[in-house]
């Protein structure tokens, strides 16, 4: 299965991706443009990725997730480039005998991802722009001249 | 020796450019080579906070560098 | 949005019903039919329900799950009659601007959904047939003179 | 009066039958109307535990009964 795609994400596809008779439980997350994020109206989002290392993040993820629950199969699907307000800039499909498992490995999986696979996001929103995630850290970081003080996170 | 850097995201942007080669020590590990860098890019020095991936993997400071490694310097990641 | 259906569940349109431009995630369940239970082999599941009650039960925890998390929309369907293997019996959608209050929403009402709303399935295996839930009753219960001993789920 | 009573699943099966009236005393209640159902069907004292609505709501044994009320007897439920 593709771990990066600059078009449209498919949901289907990763829905079928882990289908399995043995699997009782599928759950999905699906990351979605919001269009605000701390007071800021947000007019889109544009996604940057490290090609080769994300995949391979990504690939570590499925991995881990797998050792740590007995799950069927999992799937992952990150956009990169231009985003669209309601469009899915990421996805992930569990599929396992039993929900607590599915529900669970899924959370893991798109908690760590945020946490590890090199891929940015570039808030753009009325008035400016910002790259999400410098301005966490303690040291500061630098962002365009244009921006209003940012925090983390634009998406759900 | 020869090694390649990449730049990603804000990094890459405040740099003009998203990749590069430079020239090391046969010695040299990763802080040498942002110690390097920081010389032609002080602005690395502010932003304080990344991290680095030698050949697709998160690396440390005391990595010893090969030639034609590459190196990424990676900010905070926003994914998802 | 329709609450049972004796046709396939589209999970397209549960998708769409939680499709909300201030949304970042949306957290999607599907209960799809295992092919073995307990030992068993299981050849497919039929589900009835008390229709009327069911929906009422249905808007209930859509209601209690908006009331308790800081959700944007849930979708509900369960569907009836036989399900085949692999096939989905019910499906849960819940938008939310963040991604906690959807997982958790999500995971409370397909939890709730099992134990309030008047549904049944009957398992379909080699050798016989079992009415599920029947069997968890300290009390005992009955079931049908074919079948093993019997534990309580056939779904994730 | 007349009340309705419906069968879901086992008990449905067990009976034979989905749903039919029967005519109980006027301040019935809804263990009343189980006790009266049981000399009809004595499996019902054997399944021993299944969860009543009436007119589609989930009710206790001391719910008193109207003319025309739907009473459901619900076993155990196993959606999902």
């Amino acid at each position: 299965m593709i771990r990066l795609t600059d078009q449209p994400i498919v949901i289907d596809d990763l829905l079928k991706a882990v289908a399995n008779p043995a699997a009782g439980a599928i759950v999905l997350f699906i990351g979605t443009t919001r269009d605000h994020n701390q007071g800021r109206r947000v007019e889109r989002l544009e996604y940057e990725a490290y090609a080769g290392m994300a995949g391979k993040e990504i690939d570590a993820i499925a991995a881990e997730a797998a050792s740590r629950w007995p799950i069927a199969a999992v799937a992952i699907v990150h956009r990169t480039g231009v985003v669209p307000i309601g469009m899915a800039s990421v996805a992930i499909a569990v599929s396992a005998a039993h929900r607590a498992a599915a529900f669970e490995a899924a959370r893991f999986t798109i908690d760590r991802l945020k946490e590890t696979v090199p891929i940015w996001k570039k808030e753009f929103f009325e008035g400016g722009a910002i790259w999400i995630g410098d301005q966490c850290g303690r040291e500061g970081g630098f962002v365009d001249p244009a921006l209003a003080p940012g925090e983390p996170g634009t998406k759900g | 020796m020869k090694v390649r850097v990449l730049l990603f995201a804000s990094l890459r942007e405040r740099a003009g450019r998203s990749r590069f080669e430079v020239e090391v020590e046969a010695d040299c590990r990763v802080e040498g080579l942002l110690r390097q860098l920081e010389n032609d890019m002080p602005f690395l020095r502010e932003v304080g906070r990344f991290a680095v991936a030698v050949n697709e993997d998160y690396a440390g400071p005391e990595r010893p560098l090969r030639e034609n490694d590459e190196i990424a310097l990676i900010p905070p990641v926003s994914g998802g």
